[in-house]
């Protein structure tokens, strides 16, 4: 397939471009996702191109953007809505768990619930305790939800059009320092279901399961580890509900050893989930302890060299690979 | 145009068959056959059949946890609502949603909430499908005076504003949030006062009167329907009974009612009672034609009944279904 | 010490009662908490000892019980903010997690926080899915909470009294169908500081943790299994958050099996953590994959039949003790 | 009792050193000396220092993400401030809360908040520990206009009411919330308005006229104070720099402000301009104390940039302190 290098946010544009040209239930709500295309400019060309009809700037008023997109979606719409940063998805948890999840089983199984509700998500942008987290755990947690958290412009393109067109509703969690990163995306169309990982490294002496933020800094950490000739498998889940367990396992199998590296704190992380999983399904494959990289239970400050003494970093992960082999 | 004689008798059949059901659900939960809990709106039936007669075919609802008068006055199957308060089989939710969540997809009623004041935003939402898709429905949203604390009552008549979506909010002002009366609950016991905030209609109607609250709803629906918006109504009605089923039959379940309040309601703000004596006055109904409907209603609350006692209870695998949609290219 | 038997919801109120008679900065407040003594009547008698200055009833209206109660704390009051179900915590994440959490650290650790969430939890009450939820995995997600969820009406008094005291936000997740359960409880006063597990039934072949409603019907299934001849050791947490590892590590050096049961869902629960902290600290103890008994990811359904087909039952605990021995 | 002269003119100091202040900051901005963003409040100083003048010493505030105009008209030290906002180590969260999380307990400056309407309900939650407490004080809550469209807005609003809670809530009404004009966010945009669904007084005042903002707050506190309950107060002022420094140097951050707005805005409605304007009207002021009172203020902010600049960073084991208190009995 013929590839360009684009960033995420263009990815990510085009993937919503795509659809709402497709599908016209389709449509894009949220605050300041007109004009200005996202506070973080994560969705730009989007309103030049549909217009204030299907590019619906909303007050800041988290609960009406969830509760809005859920009505319009029971009565036919397929609502992308954004939450600014998942920080604030805390407003509208009601909505999101209790409603949005659940709305097709209290309904008799009557009405498909197609949305996506989409945030920034992690650190690494110097904004502190209130805009640097990063609550996928939460939404693993929630029976009705699907997760996803593509953390390359091939991802989340793919990704998000797969998500648009679920018949549930899907969260997108997108780490915010990516937005700018730039990938190859092939020019044709293409999807990637929801539910497959994928083995973004191969190697056989230890696993590493990362995503998010994690997933280059673990792809830097296991080139430095190559030249010391370690070699290592990193797998990335994208999507983290339904999760793809059988790719970790295999991945175990071959290895005997697990890491599993995200930004979120550590302490009932995914990272946890994924732990336990496999420690139950690969027990006699495993050579030593699963360990987890994530943050330590502390909030994200704004100093630039304290958020990076709290945020897990390639070194992070190399020292604890030379731990574990 | 005024009502005819003979829709203004229908309405009456409609509160009527709520008032049987409400009363037989209630034996039935002192009875055990209940699960979990339920919450009659005897005493407010005359906002549910006054909206909802307001209604065009096709129109959607989107009510709350004191929702049967909603779903019957909406022309939902009683059966089929009887049977998933019993928590059967042949319930609209299977069992699995119970008295808490009502709907019919056939008749555009999108549910019940067990949350109070979500509803409020998901029927803006389904008003905003509405306008999209141009469809000329609206949507009228139910909500109780303490859902009007909510944060979700102001950000989501605020932009039921902005957008002038066709939804009609309609308050059930009964006075009470569970234990808490409504005039200590809110700095200014006037809700319909608070549309202003956001430009919108406020009316405020006698919950009892069902037609007073049959004019307003139409007039706001019609509003909505040419697109000039939404509006909010609040029926000032009285709850006759406890919050809820459970809570009618605890000890001290209904403590914070003043004495003799529910006597005296029952005696004097009853809307069956209002209504029966309004028809009475025009001529519509006498002692045995009014005898005629109460035995008519009743028997479709039994017939209901046997119908849900009878229903088998959900298979245990059912427990498992309805948590995803099948993927799958639409 | 002398003891009487009283319900769950009575030591709880004792304890509520003791410490706003010690202290006046202690207060309540919440839906239906006044003349009614709660939805669940989880709170009697405190309206008609203090009144209502100091048992305070809100209008339905989540974020502000939350937000005020921080915001009289951090003027010098110690509230006991009544959330009437843990369902609906989702309404006022922002406040807990954002604002409460957080409010010490981004005040340059100025302010005492101390104040108590409490709310009812978990299932078996035919209530359905928005209301017999439990979350307890998302606050011990979240630093600068505390997390309480004691089962029994012993530890409900002392944990409660701890946490009031405690110069942190703690939550307490109260097993709704508890309230009515009676237990031993002395008439003189005591405390259980937070974060101190208890075994709660010594045994020498498996390692149960439970906490909430899973407390009771494993020690039932522990005397089930004794009859068979399978000694269980049952853990108690009581706290989740600081959650005492030692402890159920402790145990599994004796025991080398470990089941976690609680009836949070199992994908992403406390169990997840508590799973992939003990093979990271004890994997060369570890006889037996380390299994969880937790609600499959479903929804709660009002049935009372389906209710229980979901729920994690005795039976199940004994199920998995005789797959794992 | 209408000002002194030197009160006027410490009015005047305030709103010139808040102007120093943001426009130095946003120099440092553009040298990157700025840990994430910030949000100046350059055209809004009047709001701030009218509202805090009319505080008692010993109020309470608690604020926004636009807050260091709040901070210094309430007399936080401007050298710890700026330290916060370059994340230093002498900052008041030594540079772990960065221009966000600014407070000074010492001074009841309570903090705060980077999530938008969050310190409303905190606000009247100060309000019902003062009036538990009886210590006589009040607290002023500010928020923005945007804040105002959240359920927080609703929520605090209306218990304050029900409690008749000791707070004044004063809303800058700077016409933007981001990107999104007022008037597209509100079904009605007066914001001042929405008092009544309270039962509160709500007034609107010329946010860019320090003196009526002065006025209408302290009403407001005195009448707090008395015990007669919350007001809401809506300062109608412009701002004239983009939605923050990160947002101001961004192609494209300001593409939905109409074309020449920003100028028109700085050329009519600067609060300092007209502040200084109605000063020498009043005989208060000449070019020449002008003059001197900008230099002063000028190097106020010039020695809190070297105190900043010349802080130390923070050290690296502070990033896990302060996430608990100790536990102890008190
Ligand atoms: C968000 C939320 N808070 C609290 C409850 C518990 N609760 C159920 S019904 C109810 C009272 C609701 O009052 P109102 O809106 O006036 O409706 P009514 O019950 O009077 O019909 C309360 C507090 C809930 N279900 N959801
Ligand atoms: C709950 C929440 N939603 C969105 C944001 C992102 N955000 C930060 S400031 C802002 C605009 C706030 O508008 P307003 O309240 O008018 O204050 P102003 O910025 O104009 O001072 C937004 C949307 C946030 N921080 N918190
Ligand atoms: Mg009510
Ligand atoms: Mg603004």
């Amino acid at each position: 397939m013929p590839q360009r290098q684009i960033s995420y946010r263009e990815a990510l544009a085009e993937a919503i471009i795509e659809e709402m040209a497709r599908d016209d239930r389709v449509f894009l709500m949220g605050e300041d996702v007109g004009v200005l295309g996202g506070a973080f400019g994560a969705t730009p060309g989007i309103y030049a191109k549909f217009g204030g009809e299907r590019v619906l700037d909303t007050p800041i008023s988290e609960t009406a953007i969830v509760g809005y997109a859920l009505g319009a979606a029971m009565a036919g719409m397929r609502p992308i809505a954004e939450i600014m940063r998942v920080d604030w998805m805390t407003i509208c948890m009601d909505e999101i768990v209790n409603q949005t999840a659940k709305m097709r089983y209290l309904s008799g199984g009557h009405p498909e619930v197609s949305l996506v509700i989409r945030a920034a998500a992690e650190g690494g942008i110097g904004l502190g305790g209130q805009h640097s987290q990063s609550f996928e755990a939460w939404f693993v947690h929630v029976p009705g939800l699907k997760v996803i958290m593509p953390s390359t412009p091939y991802d989340i393109k793919g990704l998000m059009k797969s998500a648009i067109r679920d018949p549930n509703p899907v969260i997108c969690l997108e780490p915010g320092v990516l937005y700018g990163v730039s990938g190859p995306v092939p020019t044709e169309e293409y999807l990637i279901p929801l539910g497959e990982a994928e083995v973004k490294r191969e190697g056989k002496d230890i696993t590493i399961v990362a995503w998010g933020t994690m997933l280059p800094k673990t792809l830097n950490a296991a080139q430095t580890l190559a030249a010391e000739g370690v070699d290592v498998e990193v797998v990335d889940p994208r999507t983290l509900r339904p999760l793809d367990i059988d790719t970790v396992i295999a991945s175990v199998k071959k290895t005997g050893k697990l890491i599993i590296a995200h930004e979120a704190m550590k302490t009932c992380g995914v990272g946890a989930e994924i732990a336990a999983l496999v420690q139950e399904r690969a027990f006699d494959h495993l050579d030593a302890p699963i360990q987890r990289v994530a943050t330590p239970d502390v909030i994200i400050p704004v100093n630039r060299a304290l958020e990076r003494v709290v945020l897990p970093q390639e070194a992070t992960i190399v020292n604890t690979v030379k731990a574990v082999i | 145009m005024p009502l005819t004689k003979e829709a203004l008798l229908n309405m009456y059949r409609r509160m009527l068959t709520i008032r049987h059901f409400e009363e037989g659900i209630t034996e039935f939960a002192k009875q055990g056959l209940v699960p979990g809990t339920g919450h009659v709106s005897i005493g407010e039936e005359a906002v549910a059949v006054g909206a909802c007669s307001a209604l065009a075919d096709g129109d959607y609802i989107i009510s709350t946890h004191r929702a049967h008068g909603h779903l019957l006055a909406r022309g939902a199957d009683i059966k089929v609502i009887l049977a998933e308060v019993l928590g059967k089989a042949t319930g609209c939710t299977g069992g699995k949603g119970g008295s808490m969540h009502l709907s019919d997809f056939s008749r555009q009623i999108l549910g019940t909430n067990g949350i109070v004041g979500a509803g409020i935003n998901i029927a803006g939402g389904v008003g905003l499908a509405i306008k999209m898709r141009q469809t000329g429905q609206i949507c009228l949203g139910f909500f109780g005076d303490g859902a009007a604390n909510r944060g979700t009552f102001h950000e989501g008549l605020n932009l039921a504003a902005v957008w002038k979506v066709p939804t009609v909010f309609v308050c059930t002002n009964n006075q009470y949030g569970l234990s808490m009366p409504q005039c200590k609950a809110c700095g200014n016991i006037d809700i319909s006062a608070r549309a202003s905030a956001y430009d919108m209609p406020g009316y405020r109607v006698d919950g009892t009167d069902v037609i007073a609250v049959y004019e307003a709803v139409k007039s706001a629906a019609d509003r909505a329907r040419k697109g000039d918006g939404p509006s909010l109504i609040e029926a000032i009605s009285f709850r006759l009974r406890g919050h809820s089923m459970r809570m009618d039959q605890m000890p001290g379940g209904n403590v914070y009612r003043p004495e003799g309040e529910i006597d005296d309601w029952a005696a004097n703000k009853d809307p069956v009672k209002i209504f029966r004596a309004k028809l009475k006055e025009l001529g519509y109904l006498d002692d045995k034609k009014a005898g005629q409907i109460d035995a008519e209603c009743q028997k479709l609350f039994d017939d209901a009944a046997d119908f849900a006692r009878n229903s088998p209870e959900p298979a245990p695998e059912t427990a498992f279904t309805w948590i995803y949609a099948k993927e799958g290219v639409k």
